[in-house]
């Protein structure tokens, strides 16, 4: 197959664009979940910035890790969040303000920690271009290796870790 | 391809909404929205480092990203049960309401 | 086998065009033709479905519309076009509209990854099993869309049964796709299919089918895929009496017609997933002379595996929802958890590869036997429970048979 | 491997365009009146009451929660499952014992009853 480095025009221009397009997408979905009121519209606005991020990892070229963005996130976690919303929904529909006393102090901060980390992003000279990678099936069997030979005891502590919390969220959560 | 400060600024944009979300909201729920999107972000860094590091085979960024989601899950089913644990007792879960160990 | 994109891109660069041109034009025709694909395959499976099912039911089926009633789908499409577009008053108007796209979306999007023959499969991505699956989610977020937006209760209600549904299958269906991933240690489905070749005296009759070193697994795989797909005997979302529709009851129209669709080929789906991961996918004799004829093995295999879906439908009662749950997560996940770890151990015995394989197979033929003792029980244990619930215990002793009267 | 995606981009597109043009069609060809009755939430002819808010079951959340873990733990077992020929007795050991504890997780939530749809 001829690659899409032998494209004639400079390929940046379709990867950046490709990629501004998925940042703005991610960005939208991630305000949506920090400022609309309704707590549904979070939620869903949430599963865009995951869906965007997902694309990011494409974009990075680790496949693996943007299946299981997909599959996690979206599949699981944002539907788990989507039932906690069903299951305390009685103020719902109280017409408080969905945001504390903290919000402008909040916003100020956020908005200085954007502002900051991005004058220092910008200021230090970054690569502009990561090496070639091989092919990306050996990538994800070679994941599998790491997870049993030099992550084992972090692989381990993690299934542990999971059925811990399993055994805690049950106990908390049984009628 | 894409600069490595694209990435960066992006994660900065999106731990930047999370942080608002996880402070300002009153809603327990919209709080843990925040910390995931924080998260991210921060996958998105360690991905974003490995791509462009020096050492491209050696796959250690996309390992800690797998297991920052897997913690991630962990963390979301436990303070998801504490909330709705909480909303069975109080009958609320605005995050300024709970104030009873407040002296 | 080279795959379709070069060829394209090869004959487009013969006609002078540049290389990246080229790449694009062939792979914007290649996208049409899957997205033309889908839709134009659902009429036909509806068509199939109906007169399945009106055979089951001694019927005829729809057979006026064109020859056999061929254009009866077509008709009812058209019809469907006709109606009003209501949006009921309350409703969230962007997930309500969003629903519907969102369920098609999803499930043309899973056309990328079909291997239909030698070479012609969208794109062969390396994680093409999980991408599958990631697809799935999408079904739950348009079901928990559509649910909530719709402002109905009884959608609410009907949105999260389903899901409820969805998750608790996902499980056995995601596991039971690890054992053929674990045999051939590939994702991609071109791999899959290729690796269940099977020559004799060198030729490939194709029958190498990773069904046949693990029934259990493709069993399990299979029941986990009627469930998915909504099918009978889990298709409890249409139960008509309870939830008047399911989650889709609020939609009319065209935007009902794309929940409609999205279900017909989610079926086909998870059927051809059966095929390609289970049933040898292109494989059959003379594939290897002419890859084309992949493309009519393929597609014969998979509506196969469609009518036996639809055969079902028209034949099995509906299950109760506890009894579903329970199935899926007390029957068929610590079975599957099992057999996977069988596998595991098999696969590294230090004997040739064909005893690992029997090995394999006894320990499916052994999970196999245990289900039928332990639902053999159990079923005992319901007719007992169920006889018991229709006669109350007042009777029970007092209809005895008329005392023969004259003496 | 961006190639491959490139593709899916494409057809990600075309996946949108196809049920988005036929419900624009069945939009501006269908008929349009609406009215306040027929624009009423459907509930069988019953007026209804209130908002839509049923009393809504923990048994779900646990669904989900089970879900959750169990999907995190089968997608770090597909990577193993590539790798699997080129392990080593011990990383061989090692994915079993992940296995069971997968397993001890599912007979937890057995014995406490999780499982259990009344």
């Amino acid at each position: 197959m001829p690659g899409l480095d032998a494209l004639p025009f400079p390929l940046p221009t379709v990867q950046q664009i490709i990629f501004v397009l998925i940042a703005g997408m991610t960005v939208t979905g991630a305000l949506i979940t920090a400022l609309a009121p309704n707590l549904f519209h979070n939620a869903l606005g949430l599963v865009l910035a995951f869906f965007g991020v997902a694309g990011v990892y494409v974009l990075l070229e680790a496949e693996f890790l943007a299946i299981s963005q997909v599959l996690v996130y979206v599949g699981a976690i944002a539907t788990l969040i989507t039932f906690a919303i069903m299951l305390t929904r009685g103020m719902m529909f109280g017409r408080t303000s969905s945001t504390n006393r903290l919000m402008l102090s909040a916003a100020i901060i956020s908005v200085l920690f954007f502002l900051v980390m991005t004058g220092l992003l910008v200021s230090v000279a970054w690569p502009e271009a990561g090496a070639e990678l091989a092919s990306s099936e050996q990538m994800i069997a070679d994941l599998g290796e790491l997870f049993v030979t030099t992550y084992l005891i972090p692989f381990e502590l993690m299934a542990l870790l999971l059925l811990a919390a399993l055994a805690g969220a049950i106990l908390l959560a049984r009628d | 391809m894409v600069p490595l400060n694209w990435y960066l600024v992006l994660a900065a944009l999106i731990f930047s909404s999370g942080l608002y979300a996880s402070l300002a909201r009153r809603n327990a729920i919209a709080a843990l929205m925040g910390i995931e999107l924080m998260l991210n972000a921060v996958n998105i860094n360690l991905v974003a480092f490995w791509r462009y590091g020096e050492f491209v085979e050696q796959l250690d960024g996309q390992v800690f990203a797998l297991f920052v989601i897997a913690v991630a899950a962990a963390e979301v089913a436990v303070g998801l049960a504490l909330v709705i644990s909480v909303y069975r007792s109080r009958k609320t879960v605005n995050l300024d309401e709970l104030d009873l160990l407040q002296g | 086998m080279q795959h379709w994109s070069t060829t394209l891109t090869n004959f487009f660069t013969g006609l002078g065009l540049p290389e990246a041109a080229a790449l694009a034009i062939a792979f914007i025709i290649g996208a049409t033709a899957l997205a033309i694909f889908a839709p134009t395959l659902a009429l036909g499976l509806i068509w199939i479905t109906r007169k399945i099912v009106s055979r089951i039911q001694d019927r005829i089926g729809p057979n006026r519309v064109g020859p056999f009633g061929l254009l009866q789908t077509v008709a009812d499409a058209a019809k469907l076009l006709s109606k009003e577009d209501i949006s009921p008053t309350e409703a969230d108007r962007v997930a309500y509209n969003l629903a519907p796209i969102i369920s098609v979306f999803g499930v043309i999007m899973s056309t990328t990854v079909i291997a239909f023959a030698p070479g012609i499969i969208g794109a062969d991505l390396h994680v093409g099993v999980l991408f599958l699956v990631a697809l799935g989610s999408l079904g739950i977020l348009s079901a928990l869309m559509a649910g909530w937006s719709s402002n109905n209760k009884y959608a609410l209600l009907a949105g999260f049964r389903v899901i409820a549904q969805l998750l608790s299958y996902e499980i056995p269906m995601v596991l039971a796709m690890l054992g053929p991933v674990l045999l051939v240690g590939s994702m991609r489905l071109q791999a899959l299919s290729e690796f269940q070749s099977l020559e004799i005296a060198g030729f490939n009759i194709g029958l190498g089918w990773t069904a046949f070193v693990m029934p259990a697994v493709f069993l399990i795989y299979f029941i986990s895929a009627l469930a998915e797909g909504e099918q009978t005997p889990f298709d409890l979302l249409e139960a008509e009496s309870e939830l008047i529709a399911g989650f889709h009851i609020e939609y009319s129209g065209m935007k009902f017609a794309m929940f409609f669709l999205a279900q017909f080929l989610n079926s086909f789906f998870l059927g051809a997933i059966a095929v390609m991961l289970f049933l040898g996918g292109w494989q059959g004799p003379f594939v290897d002379q002419l890859p084309i004829l992949g493309v009519v093995y393929f597609l014969g295999k998979s509506m196969l595996v469609y009518a036996v879906i639809q055969w079902i439908k028209g034949t099995y009662p509906r299950v109760r929802i506890d009894q579903m749950m329970a199935f899926a997560w007390k029957v068929l996940v610590p079975m599957v958890l099992g057999l996977i770890l069988w596998q595991m151990m098999a696969l590294k015995l230090p004997a040739p590869t064909w005893v690992q394989y029997a090995a394999i197979l006894i320990g499916n033929l052994g999970a196999i036997a245990w289900i039928v003792v332990i639902l053999n029980r159990h079923f005992l244990n319901e007719e007992v429970r169920t006889k018991r619930a229709f006669e109350p215990a007042s009777l029970i002793g007092t209809m005895q048979p008329a005392p023969p009267s004259g003496d | 491997m961006l190639q491959n995606y490139t593709f899916v981009l494409i057809l990600s597109g075309l996946a949108l365009l196809v049920p988005v043009a036929a419900i624009l069609l069945g939009h501006f060809l269908g008929p349009r009146r609406p009215n306040p009755i027929k624009n009423q939430t459907y509930e069988s002819g019953v007026e209804t009451v209130g908002d839509t808010w049923v009393q809504f079951r923990a048994q779900y959340y646990l669904i989900g929660l089970i879900f959750l873990i169990f999907d995190v733990e089968v997608i770090f077992l597909f990577p193993i499952a590539l790798a699997y020929q080129r392990l080593s007795l011990f990383g061989v050991v090692a994915t079993i014992t992940f296995v069971v504890i997968l397993l001890l997780g599912l007979l937890l939530e057995w014995r406490k009853g999780a499982l259990e749809w009344e």
